[in-house]
Order: structure tokens, then sequence, then C-alpha cells
């Protein structure tokens, strides 16, 4: 690890806390003018961690989008209605009888298939074509997978439980005055995201396919010409993205139900992804935490002024202002063009 | 066409002795038009060019050369304020100026071409050369969405003046073809055409005759000393073929790993024992 | 019109000048000529066009060109080059027209020999030609040029611009307010009106000297007999030193008043010609051939559906089309086939070629093949032949309406008359019988009669129809050993009429039996070998082509047996031929500027070849020294294979007869 | 084939640069516009008129404005929706505001509000390039749609977040909204209405302004080389497009529907009309067209197909299979024509003009 690497670290290790003091303090002064606004410190931690939590499952959805852009520069829209078909296919199969493990084995499979579908009949036959069209065709393809899903198993809101536990506890005690409430079942989604993270990144690390894929990543021509079949890569890449989907499917939907709205979800990775980068897997993880608490932080302590409901564009706000300063995203490298 | 035809056009042969040897009166350049100072340019550490000065002077044909890398294309994206230079000044028309963008570039007469070809894909010769008079286009959205009266005047007028310049360029069997399918040499020549359209004061060529053969870099050569004649258009360029240079050129600025190896006439800068080390690859320690 | 004025018009409107006069006077605000430049079709009214002349021969005048001087025109068809030959013959003056083309030593004999003092001049690149052989014309005294591209540098004093002259001009007629009126009219029918220099096939070219009433005369006669008005569309683009162009755009117009295009450029002529959509139009057989076969090529690469309608119905107009335009009896069925044909491919194919509006077309200068011929009758344009010479001011024989065949160039033009020599030689005698050969009395005498009867030097009769019908140069008929009639261009043609075929050489006069010398056609043939994948690096490679020659011999022998057929000809069957290893070339002196065959000098520059075709050899070698593009002069050498073809014996039935 | 060009010169620029320079198209316009103004009100039922032309007509125009954006200056967006939602809530507070303005007035006025909107969410567009910035154009889709959806000052403090349009003439005596007006009312001044924006639109593309849009699209850098000012260029793009979506949002809005709430205007319009554009052919006002009426026939047509073959199905799995078609659908066109319906008609013209030969 080199000095710079070792700096960055240590610019987080501190910028963050600090963000996040500055943001309570401001809150606090905020309620001290206000008498409408209610402000209390472990309130406002609570909320954060609500937030941060929230975000380990878009950063869920996003890695699904990361993969995809990064191997094959598609921006596939149709992550969403992968979500919803992997869960849907999942419910459908727990519905059958089959233990959730097994279910999810088939379900991993059937993400497989489906990959090999969109390979064959959707990627190979545009190869070439500008980044539009294969755009295009994922919103195609959200399309169809929607209706797909909902054809085979029927569009009611289905409950999906693998037996996450949901209660709620109260936790740090001796901080704060009653301590906090956080529930269990975000604890757990929180360490299914994390070992999903650390699994991937094993996988493009210490993997052949996994190397071939970043070797993809940088430069198409070069990884054919030596010899890395770009056909196989993607199947790959788009299988992985699928289990990906099937994972952030079984978490929201255990929390939500299983319903169309989970497709919709998926645009609330979009922020995320301006935030972090289209190819930078920390960056999907990292911007998933920023977006999910400040959303949560900001409909909590500012929404009231604007009469609520703000989540459903504050994420895009804070994106899009945060790419006027940082066009390149976070992770990104300053982009000298060349002519 | 022969090679001895690429040099200056010499006018056929007079009958009066004197006249032929009496040296041209506008092959003299005395009046400065732009000027680099002690151009110094790094990307994020990495030196592209160092203390760089050299002057173009009104009317001339000035080359830049150098190996690969040597920073040529650096420095004109420098000249039209693409890149901002650390350090340095560069004066152009009298006018020192720091940070330009290169719309304002254009504004005050700089016109360019590229090392690969720059052109709109989409678009037509014609329309590509048209987008060239921008500039001096000025009639408001209302008359251009009525495309009527003054709006149909302007387009009509600067129709004119591109026609003018297809003429010139010999491309009247391609005016209506997307660039896009034009042979390389032919989109040269368009790119060429844009920039003459923006009627510019000092016109920047990168590379104008890369990838052609000899029979289009002969045209290309005819094209750019007609250009530099008939409109008295001021010609910077870079070029890797030393014969075009040698012939073309009244000055010539040789670049090596970002700095200045030498700057003088075409047989001075041959002569120059710097230079035939750096294009014969004698290391640099 | 009615009588009176009519009578104005034959007395007083003798000379070019004043008929433009007459026309500013009466359409002065109708096109007179145009020109593609800058994307569009620029074009002058009649009025404008007189402001321009005047403007123009005052300027000569003003810079000292006398009446009686000759000027030289040299250029592509431009509108200004054109006013140059009207402003000339206004003060007196005598154009002389110069193939643009030429290299340095021809144009530098003809502007020696016309004794020509001015020079109108296109571009750079003739005043450099004529800058270079000025050395050889001391009287050249002065050059001007229409496009001053790249002659900025150019001081010398002998050169200006055409604007500088119109300035001088505009200057000169203010100061001489009745010089220019006085001048034209000092100007008669019989005054010279300009200098064609005719290549010839063999010699120096020769002056032929036309006076207003020869070219006048001959334009008016055809422009009445085929009713062309002032509503034509035409385009200028042949050299306008060839007489054809000399009558076809310049004196027709006049006579008639319509409107006269320039195309942009040479590389543009087949697309501006589609874009104006000429309502009359000339071009010689090579042109037709040419376009007919780029025609098949193109529908080669069409769908096989569109390909077997085009096919179908090409097929259909051949068995009516010409009938039909012939105005004869034909089916209903048929009729409605050929409509529906007219919808799906006639009118389209005519639209893309810009032939939609041909009313009236042309060709001449040697034989079209029938084929050819016949396609473009059965499209429903009216196609026609004609048989002229420069010294004739074009008109000898046009076919009329109605009695169109492929054999035969028709019946004498108006006012003309014709008589056939007991040598078989055609003469004529008529208004636009040339005045003379310009300083060679000795030519004039051997050509031209005292009473005004002209040798044509072409052989033919008269058919029982009473069309004239060419065989040969009658100087070329021969006879074999055998005492057999022996005509080569006859042979040459009937070859030529396969589109795999170029070019011909057949010799025969005086010999054992007859032989040839062949060109394929790298276009078409070539065009076979992509289809075929034969890969070829070169003409020569590809003429060297085994499988080429299989064809080729395919295609003489096919000739052999229609000759056979012909009690006459039928000695004259080609045994031996070799197909050559480069294209004849103009710039090799192998044909001349119009693209004719040189038969004695090519015999001579190849005689090795015509050796080997008659002492029984299967190989001949030969070099030969070219002249590349650019000027450079190289080598080519070759091993050429022999063939040997079959011949025919006369059929039974006709033996018996004879 | 059916043309005949032979002798169609032009002695003017202005000729040749006339929309249509050969007299063949004239002539086949003409036609068009004697069928669409006589025809089609004389022939098509009311039914007809209200389910499929007028709509047609709206999302073309919708479609003209995001293919201004998308397709001239090369700027992806996805806030079409929100922006048709702005021109429809501007139109409602002028027509309740300002009772005595001519309708035609309120669409250019709300229309012009668009603009402003659009111009202020195109400045990212600055900085930002591609994906990221059709990223960007949701915060305006979601925004907007919330902010409609979000305060009743927008609706005139109705309870159930509708708006409807008040009745008004276009002419006097023919209501174009409101219960009154008849389906040819409004499809007969859409026609003229949507025909005269098409023409502004099709003289600013071929203009200065299209120019340097496109020129932006092609390759940027060399634009700004030759003197366009990038932030100029895009955001009159932005501007003019968010002009011609706000104007097509009021139109729904008003002679569509006649009454609409925010959510009729979510992200799944923004698609629609980018559909429409890609799929219509991007840099073409007539693709605009073309794929306007392929994206309203295609589930109309699916719909009464599946319909026909068994009527007994139920309507939600209508809807799905529906999904499931359209999308393939989609992909499929997508593979077989990625330059839209335009360039096939493009080719097909090309042929017609070099008709017997093949190119």
């Amino acid at each position: 690890m080199n000095a710079s690497a070792i700096r960055n670290i240590g610019g987080w290790a501190i910028g963050v806390p600090l963000v996040i003091a500055l943001l309570g303090f401001a809150f606090q002064g905020l309620a001290s003018f206000n008498s409408s606004f209610f402000f209390a410190w472990p309130y406002f931690i609570e909320v954060l961690i609500a937030g941060l939590l929230q975000g380990v499952m878009y950063s869920l959805v996003a890695l699904g989008f990361v993969l995809i852009f990064k191997a094959s520069g598609i921006f596939n829209f149709a992550q969403g209605s992968m979500v919803l078909f992997a869960a849907l296919t999942m419910v459908g199969f727990i519905e059958m009888g089959l233990h959730w493990t097994i279910a999810f084995a088939i379900t991993a499979v059937v993400m497989a298939l489906v990959a090999v579908g969109i390979e064959r009949l959707v990627l190979r036959p545009l190869v070439n074509q500008p980044h539009i069209i294969l755009f295009m065709s994922t919103i195609g393809i959200f399309y169809f997978l929607d209706g797909f899903g909902q054809t085979l198993w029927g569009s009611d809101i289905k409950v999906l439980d693998i037996g996450i536990p949901k209660t709620p506890m109260f936790v740090g005690k001796g901080m704060f005055e009653g301590g906090l409430l956080i529930n269990s079942f975000d604890l757990v989604a929180a360490f299914v995201g994390a070992a999903l993270v650390i699994a991937l990144a094993v996988f493009f690390h210490y993997t052949r396919i996994g190397r071939a894929l970043r070797a993809v990543a940088d430069d198409h021509q070069a990884a054919m010409s030596i010899g890395i079949p770009l056909k196989t890569i993607w199947v790959v890449v788009w299988t992985a993205a699928g289990v990906v989907a099937l994972v952030a499917g079984i978490m929201w939907g255990s929390k939500a139900g299983v319903q169309f709205s989970l497709a919709l979800i998926a645009l609330k990775a979009l922020p995320v992804l301006i935030l972090g980068g289209f190819t930078s897997i920390p960056g999907a993880i990292v911007g998933g935490l920023i977006i999910g608490s400040s959303e949560q932080l900001a409909e909590v302590f500012l929404g009231p002024l604007f009469g609520g409901a703000i989540q459903d564009w504050f994420a895009y706000m804070l994106a899009l202002v945060f790419l006027l300063f940082r066009p390149q995203g976070l992770f990104g490298e300053k982009i000298i063009e060349r002519i | 066409m022969t090679a001895a035809t690429l040099e200056r056009p010499a006018p056929p042969a007079q009958s009066d002795a004197s006249d032929a040897s009496a040296p041209n009166p506008r092959r003299n350049f005395s009046e400065e038009l732009l000027k680099v100072e002690d151009i110094s340019l790094s990307f994020g550490g990495v030196k592209a060019l160092t203390n760089i000065s050299f002057d173009i002077r009104k009317h001339e044909i000035r080359a830049i050369i150098g190996p690969n890398g040597a920073g040529k294309s650096s420095m004109l994206n420098v000249i039209n304020g693409f890149y901002h230079p650390q350090v340095g000044s560069i004066t152009y028309k009298g006018q020192t100026r720091s940070q330009m963008r290169p719309h304002e570039a254009a504004k005050t007469g700089i016109a360019r071409t590229f090392q690969n070809i720059a052109l709109f894909k989409g678009m037509s010769t014609l329309d590509n050369i048209m987008t060239g008079r921008l500039l001096k286009m000025r009639k408001n959205f209302l008359w251009q969405a009525l495309y009527w009266g003054p709006a149909l005047k302007e387009e009509l007028e600067h129709r004119e003046k591109v026609e003018e310049i297809i003429d010139f360029l010999e491309i009247q069997a391609i005016r209506k073809t997307p660039v896009g399918r034009l042979p390389y040499g032919l989109q040269k020549r368009v790119e060429l055409g844009r920039a003459l359209a923006m009627e510019p004061d000092l016109l920047l060529l990168d590379e104008p005759m890369a990838g052609m053969n000899v029979e289009e870099k002969e045209d290309m050569c005819r094209f750019i000393l007609d250009v530099n004649d008939e409109f008295g258009t001021t010609i910077a360029l870079i070029e890797h073929d030393m014969g075009v240079v040698m012939d073309i050129s009244d000055r010539v600025v040789v670049l090596d790993y970002g700095r200045l190896l030498a700057d003088g006439t075409p047989d001075e800068v041959r002569a120059n024992q710097l230079v035939i080390d750096a294009y014969l690859g004698v290391s640099h320690d | 019109m009615n009588a009176a004025s009519m009578n104005a018009d034959a007395t007083t409107l003798d000379t070019f000048p004043k008929l433009l006069l007459e026309h500013a006077r009466v359409r002065g605000d109708r096109p007179s000529i145009r020109e593609k430049q800058f994307g569009i079709w620029q074009a002058w009214t009649w009025a404008e066009v007189a402001e321009e002349i005047k403007a123009l021969a005052c300027g000569f005048a003003a810079m000292g060109l006398k009446r009686g001087d000759k000027i030289a025109i040299v250029g592509d068809n431009r509108p200004r080059l054109y006013w140059t030959m009207t402003a000339a013959q206004a003060i007196g003056a005598i154009p002389v027209p110069v193939y643009q083309d030429s290299v340095a030593e021809e144009m530098s004999y003809v502007i020696e020999h016309a004794e020509v003092r001015f020079a109108m001049v296109e571009d750079q690149e003739q005043v450099d030609k004529l800058i270079e052989i000025r050395e050889n014309c001391p009287r050249l005294e002065r050059i001007i040029y229409d496009d001053k591209r790249g002659l900025r540098d150019y001081s010398q004093d002998f050169l200006c611009s055409f604007e500088e002259v119109q300035e001088q001009g505009r200057a000169y007629a203010g100061a001489h307010p009745e010089f220019y009126d006085g001048e034209i009219a000092k100007s008669d029918g019989a005054d010279t009106a300009i200098m064609l220099y005719t290549s010839g096939t063999t010699g120096r070219p020769k002056g032929v000297v036309l006076s207003f009433d020869n070219v006048l005369q001959t334009a008016k006669n055809s422009a009445e007999l085929e009713g062309l008005t002032a509503d034509e569309e035409v385009l200028a683009y042949l050299p306008m030193a060839w007489v054809g162009d000399n009558i076809f755009s310049f004196g027709q117009s006049y006579a008639a008043g319509f409107c006269v295009s320039c195309p942009e450029s040479g590389d543009t002529v087949m697309h501006d010609l589609r874009e104006l959509g000429p309502s009359y139009f000339f071009a010689p057989p090579r042109i037709f051939e040419n376009i007919l076969t780029s025609v098949l090529i193109r529908m080669e690469d069409a769908s096989s559906l569109k390909r077997k309608m085009f096919h179908y119905f090409m097929a259909v107009a051949k068995r009516c089309g010409i009938a039909i335009l012939n105005g004869e009896q034909v089916s209903f069925s048929d009729r409605l086939l050929y409509a529906l044909g007219n919808v799906l491919i006639y009118g389209p194919l005519k639209n893309v070629l810009g032939f939609s509006r041909i009313r009236l077309a042309y060709t001449a200068g040697e034989a079209i093949g029938p084929d050819i011929f016949d396609f473009y009758r059965a499209l429903g344009i009216n196609l026609k032949q004609l048989y002229g010479s420069t010294e004739a001011s074009v008109f000898i024989t046009i076919q009329p309406d109605g009695e169109i065949k492929a054999d035969t160039v028709g019946k004498p033009a108006p006012g003309v008359e014709i008589k056939i020599e007991d040598s078989g030689e055609v003469m004529f005698r008529g208004p636009g019988v040339f005045v003379e050969y310009y300083k060679n009395a000795e030519a004039t005498a051997e050509t031209k009669t005292p009473d005004g009867w002209v040798h044509t030097g072409d052989a033919g009769f008269f058919n029982d129809d009473g069309h004239l019908k060419i065989i040969d140069r009658a100087k070329d008929v021969g006879r074999l050993n055998s005492g057999d009639l022996f005509a080569p261009k006859y042979i040459e043609n009937k070859l030529k009429f396969f589109p795999d075929i170029k070019e011909v050489v057949a010799y025969g006069n005086e010999r054992d039996f007859c032989t040839a010398l062949i060109n394929i056609d790298l276009t078409a043939v070539g065009n076979w070998a992509e289809r075929n994948n034969i890969a070829y690096g070169s003409y020569q490679e590809l003429a060297a082509n085994p499988d080429v020659s299989k064809t080729i011999t395919a295609h003489v022998e096919q000739v052999n047996r229609d000759l056979s057929e012909d009690p006459n000809l039928s000695g004259a069957q080609i045994r031996r031929f070799l197909i050559l290893h480069k294209e004849l070339d103009a710039d090799d002196g192998e044909l001349t500027r119009t693209q004719k065959v040189r038969r004695s000098f090519i015999a001579e520059r190849y005689k090795p070849l015509v050796d080997a075709l008659y002492d029984g050899s299967k190989t001949a070698r030969i070099e030969t020294e070219v002249t590349f593009e650019d000027g450079r002069k190289g080598v080519i050498k070759a091993n050429l294979q022999v063939i040997d073809a079959q011949t025919f014996d006369a059929p039974e039935l006709l033996k018996q007869a004879s | 084939m059916l043309y005949r060009e032979a002798g169609q010169f032009k002695t003017s620029y202005a000729k040749d640069q006339a929309i249509f320079p050969i007299r063949q198209d004239r002539i086949l316009m003409a036609i068009l516009i004697a069928i669409a103004v006589l025809g089609v009100p004389a022939l098509a039922s009311e039914y007809f008129l209200e389910t499929i032309f007028v709509p047609f007509l709206i999302f073309a125009l919708a479609a003209i404005g995001l293919n201004i954006l998308t397709g001239y200056c090369g700027q992806l967006s996805l806030g079409t929706g929100g922006f048709m939602a702005c021109g429809a809530f501007f139109a409602y507070k002028l027509a309740t505001a300002f009772p005595e303005l001519h309708l035609v007035i309120i669409f250019l006025l709300s229309g012009l509000g668009t603009a402003l909107v659009g111009a202020a969410f195109g400045l990212p567009s600055l900085r930002i390039k591609g994906f990221y910035l059709a990223v960007a154009t949701l915060a305006a889709q979601f925004f907007l749609v919330w902010m409609f959806n979000k305060f009743d000052w927008w609706t005139n403090y109705s309870a159930s977040g509708v708006i409807s349009a008040p009745p008004r003439e276009v002419v006097p005596g023919f209501f174009l909204t409101g219960n009154d007006a008849s389906a040819v009312t409004k499809y007969l001044f859409l026609v003229c209405f949507v025909a005269l924006m098409a023409l502004i639109a099709k003289n600013l593309v071929r203009g200065r302004f299209g120019r340097s849009w496109m020129a932006i699209r092609d390759m940027d850098i060399a634009a700004e080389i030759i003197g366009i000012r990038p932030l100029w260029a895009k955001l009159s793009a932005f501007a003019v497009s968010s002009f011609y979506i706000g104007v097509a949002g009021a139109l729904w809005a008003f002679v569509y529907t006649g009454s609409v709430e925010a959510l009729a205007f979510q992200i799944d319009r923004s698609f629609q009309v980018l559909f429409m554009v890609i799929i219509g052919g991007l840099g073409s006002i007539l693709g605009s067209f073309l794929g306007a009426a392929f994206i309203v026939l295609l589930p109309i047509l699916l719909n009464n197909g599946m319909l026909a073959i068994d009527p007994t199905i139920s309507t939600a799995l209508v809807s799905h299979i529906e999904f499931m078609i359209f999308g393939a659908l989609i992909v499929l066109f997508l593979i077989v024509e990625p330059h839209g319906l335009a360039r096939l008609w493009q080719i097909g013209k090309e042929k017609l003009r070099l008709w017997p030969f093949p190119h």
C-alpha cells in the first residue's frame, strides 16, 4: 500500500466523523432557532445508523450496475428488474415448498440462464453499437423481465421470509439515555452486504476469470488480443450481476415484500453511482452509505421544511450538486482531455 | 506534379535576370503575430513543455518539428487555449493573455486542425464547413426559427463564402456527402476547409499530411501554400515529413522532450548538431 | 414572327454578334448561358451576356486586337470562353479554339500556324503551358486568364485577367460610344467566323476556316429541321475546339436562342448531366457505350428480383420499344407491358442517367454498335445518327424522325447535296462547306473542287431507302492478295460492339489473310474478373489471362461467322489475332485526340507484332515506350500469345446463288 | 423509382437549401397534409381521433423536443416526464389565473416557463457528460413531480391533486378543452399546431443553432475550438427542447386527458418519449413522428391482438405480456435498425432515387 493510499485513508478517517459532527451541530443550531424542529443527539445517531444501513441496501443494487458497466461499458438499466425478477423467482420456488437455500441455488442458476440469454440474444447482435443503443436495449430488457416475471409468478405482493430476525434491539445504553434503537434485520443486511463485497473483491483479485475481467474493463481490444474471450466474460459478469441482484432482492424483499416497486428501487442506486463513479466497487459502497445516511437525515431533519417526502429526489440533487464540484466522482481520477 | 514544384511558387522563368534574383518582398517577415515566452506546462507532475519561447511572424509558414512525444501538439494546444500553461505568457496581436478558453481564441482569429481528424461525423462536408462560419453568424433566434428574411439572407451569404472554399479546395464532388463516409485524405481537406471558413489570422495545422499518400501530400502542400499566398494567412504546422517541412516552411522550431532544441530557417535547422543528434536518437544524459 | 422580320433575319442577322444583340432585345431576361459553380447553376441572361461581351470586345480592341487578328481559346467549357468567341467576332477578330488537353508541342504548332496574337485561357495550368511555348510563338503577345487562382505571383506584363480586359473595355466603350456597334455592323455573313484545327489521322493539323454563313446556315437549317426552340436545355461538355461543340453549344444556341449550361468540372459531368436533364443532347458513340456499360455493371450488383425485372423489361423494350418510338403498329398487350416497364424501369433509369427530358439526341463520329443504339431507342430516347465533318460545319446527313436504322447515317441534311464517286468515295456540297484550309491552298485544292464539292475520304453507298451507309475510310478499303474486299473499319467496329473489346486494329490489305490487334475493355473485363475472383494487378496482367483470351476468341469467331454470311466480305475473316499488352493511348500518339485509331502509326510501332501475326509464330515479343500521366516516359516489355481463330465458309445457299 | 429528378436543377442557394428540394417530395408532402387535414377527420371515428391521433401528435411534439436535446445536441435526458409536468402545471396555473388569455398563448407561455426550468437543469451538462448527465436529469424528473405533487398551490388546493383544464375555445364556437370540445376540433388544432412547431424545429436544426448543437454532439472539443461556446450551445438545446416538451405537457393535460395529476408524468413517461426518439431516429424531425406513431400504436395493437386471440384473458396478464412483448420488440428493433425508422425511410428513399440501380 503506497503513501498516497494511506494519506487517503487517513483523510477519510478524520473527514467523515468531522462532517457528521458538523451536520449534527448544524441541525442542533437549526432546532434552537426554530422550535418546530426536534433535535437530540441519540435520535440523530439513530437516524444516521438507519440511513447507513439503508445505504448498504442501495450499495447492493449499485454493485450490480458497476459490475456490468466495468466489464462492458453498458449502463444496465435492467438491474432493477433483475432484482425484482430474482426475488419473484425465489419466492416462487419457496412457495413450491422448497427450502430457501435450495430455492436460492435454483434461482442463481436461473439468473445465470438469464445472463446467457441476454448475451446471446441482445449483446452479441448489438456489439459495436453506440452506448446509447445498448442502454436503450437494457430498457427493453427491463420491460421484458418485468413482464416476464409477473407473467410467470403473478403480480401480488408476496412475503419473502428466510428467517432473518426482525427484532428491534437497543445498543449503547451506557452512552446515551435509553440507548439506540436498531433493527437486527438491518444489521444482518449490513453483514450480508459486507460479505458480498468481500466475496466479489476476492473473486476479482484472486481468480483467473476475475483478473481477465479487470483486463477487459481496462481495454477491450487489448484484452481480446491476449486471448480473453469477451463473450464468456460477459456471461460471467451478467451472472454475477444476477446473483448480486438476487441477494439484493432477498434483502429488499424480506424487508418490504416482493412487489413491482422493487424494480424502481434500482433507480435509487443511480445517484449512488454518480457519487461513487460507474466503475468503482468501493465507490458503490461509500456512495451508498453517503446517499443512504444523508437521505435519511435530510428526510427527518429537513423534510418538514419542504413538506416531507423529499427522499424522492434528495439523493439526486445531492449527487448533482456534488458533480458540479467534482465531475469525476468520488473515486475517479481527474480527466485530462486529449485531442 | 514533381517534387520540384513543391517549392515556393517560382513564377515561370522571366527573361529579366535581375528580376529573378531580387528577393521577393512578401517573403520578408518582421511583424510579430504571436510570441510565446518561457512556457512551461505539466500534467500532474509530468512535464510536457519546459521554458519554451519562440515567435510566429505575420504571414510566414512556421513549422514545429520534433520526435514523438516532444510536446508539439501540447504547444498548439497552449496556443489555442486548450491547455493552460503553469508558467509563461502568450502575446498575440500585441495582447498578452494568461488564461483563455478555446472559443475565445477562435474569436481572436486562431483556427486549428487536428492530428486525429476532428470533423463532425454526422454532418455533410458543406455543413462541416458551415460550422466554421458560426462565429460570424449573428441573426437571432426568432429569425432562425422562421428561416426567413435576415436569417435566410445571412445563411445564404455564408453559404457563398463556404462554396468559395469548397471550390478552392476542389471538393465540389463531395459537397453533400456525410464526412464519415469520406476517405482519410479528403477528410483532412474538409477539416482544413472548416478552419479556413473561420477566416483565421493564424492557422494551426497538426500533422496535416499524416497518413497520406504522395499524391495527397502534394495536393495538401499546394493548398497550404495557396492559403498562405492567397489569403495571407499565417500558418504554424506540425509535420513529420521532413522533406515537406523543409520545402514549404519559412522558419522551423525544433522541440525535443518538451524543450526547445533549435529555431531558425530550414537550412540552419538542418545543419544544427543538436537536431541531428535528436533525430538520430543520440541518448540524452 | 411575321414575314418582314423573317426577311430581316435572313439579311441582317448574319453574324453571331448581330444575333446576340437581337436576342438581348427580344429575350433579354431569358437565360443565355449557365454554369454550375459554387454548388448552384449560375445563370446569365441574354441581356447580361450582351453587356459582358461588349465590355470584353472593347477591352480586346483597347489592348490592340485588330480586325482579322486571331485569338486562341484554351480551356474547358466556360461561359467566359464562349463569350470570348462572340466578343472577338464582334470586332472582326477570329477565334481559334484549341484542344485544352493538347500537349505543349501540339498547341505551339496551332498557335504559331494560326498567327495567334491573343490567347484567352481558363486557368493557371493553361497559362503555364502557354508561357512554356511562348518562345516558339513570337507573335503571341498577350495571355488573358479567366480563373486567377495561383496566378498571384505571376508578374509578367503580357498576362492579364479577364476582369482587367473588361475594365479597360468599359473605359474604352465610354470613350468611343460608337465603336462597338460600328464594328459589329462591319462584318457580314461571308466573313470568317472561326478557325478550327482538325487533328486528322495523319500529318499536321489543318486550320478549317468557316464563315458566319457556314456556321449560321447549317445551325439554322438543322434547328429548323428538328424544331429546336428557345426552350431547349443543353449541356456543353465536349471540347470547345471541336466543330460539334461549336454548332451544338454555340451556333444553334444563337440560332434558336436556347440556353447552354456548362458543367462544374470534368469530374462532375455525369452528375451535372443528371441535374440538368437536357432536352437536346449530343454524345459520341463512345460515351453512349460507356454509359451502357456502367448501367449493366451497376445492375450486376442489384438484388436478383430487381435484376430479373430489369432484364425482363429490357427484353420487352427491345421487342416493342423502338416500334413504339417510331410510331409503328404495336399490339395492345405490348403497349401495356411497355407502359408498365416505363413506370418500373425505363423512366427511373432515364432519370438516373439524366435522360428523362431528352427530345432529341445525336450521335456521330464513328459507327455506333447496334445493341447500344437499340438500347437507347428502346428506352424511348430519340437517339439519331448523323454524318458530318468539320469541313461541312457538321451536318452532311441526318436520320429523319421515323426512319432510324443502326447501320445507316440517314438522308442528306437540308441544303446538302451528296454524290458517290466511282471510287466509292462520298462527296458533298452545301451551305456549310468550309472556305479553305488556313494557309494551305494545296490541301484545300485536294479536298474541295472548284465547284464546291468536298471529298469526305469515306467510302459508302446509298441503300434502297435513300439512306447513306458508310463502310470505311476510302483509302483504307483495300483487298487481300486473294482479291477479296477488305474494309478494316467495318471489321473493327463489329468487334468493338462487344463490350469486352475496347479497341481493334485490323490488317489485311495486300496480305494473304486478315489479322487484328485487340485492346480489351478494362472496365468490363475487370468487372468480369472481379466477379469470377480472378486477381490481376494491371491491364497487362489481365490481358494475358487465358480465360480472357478464350472469351475474346469466341467474340472473334462470332464476327467471322457474321462476315461469312456477307458474300462481299466473307474472305476477310480474321485468322489470327493477339491481345495487346497496353491500352492504345492518345498521349503515345496511337490515337488521335478524338480517340480514333492511327492505323499506320500503330503498324510501325508494333511492327514485331504484326510480323508475328503473319509469319506463323506462336508468340511475339515487344518493347514499347509509353508516356505516363505525369509526362514521364518508360518502357513496357511483353511476350504476347498469338491466337488462331476459326473461320467459316460462306453458307451453301449463298454460294449457289453467287 | 417514383423520383424524376433530372432537370430539377437549382439556380439559387435558397432553393438548394429548401427542406424538400425535390419536387416529388413536395408533392408527397402536399398529399400528406391534404390527407391529414381533410381525409382523417372525415374518415376517422371519434374514438380513433381521441385515442390514437391526439396522443400521437402530442407525443410527436414531445419527441421533437427530446430529439433536439438528445438527437441533435447529444445530451441524454431522462427528465422528459418532469418537463411535461412543468408544462401541464404552468398551463393550469396560467389558465386559471388569467382566464382571458387565449389557449395558444397559455401553451406557449408554459413552454417558455419550462424552457427556463430546463435550462436550469441543463447547467450540470457543462461539467458532466453521457450517462452521468442522464442520471443527473433524473433529479429534475423526481424533483419536479414531487414538487407538483407535494404543493397543492399548483393544483389550486384541489383535494385530489388532479388538475382539470378549464373549458376554452380555440376559435369562437369551437371548444378545445372541456366537455364540449369535439375530437375533430382537437385533432385539427393539433395538426396545425404541431406541423407549425415541427417546421420551426426543422428551421432551427438546419440553421446556426442546429449546426452548433450537432457540432457539440459530434465532437465537443473541436466545436469549442471553432468558436462555439459549449455553455450556450448546450443551454440553448436544453431550453428549446424543454420548450417543446413543456408545450407537449400542456397539450397532454389540456387537450388529450383534460384532467391529470402529477403522477401521470412519472419516469415511465420519460422512457416512453425516449423510445420514440430512439426508434424514430436520433437527429431527425421526421423520425420523431415515426417513433411517436410506433410507440403509440404498438401497445394498442398488442392489446387488441391478445384480446382477439383469447377474449377471456385477464387484464393484468394482458398488461404483463404486453410489457414482455414490448420489451422484446424494442430489443429486436434496436438489433435490426439501430438508427431508427427515419434511417429506414432514408434508405428507402435513396433506393427509390437511384432505382433501378442498387447504389
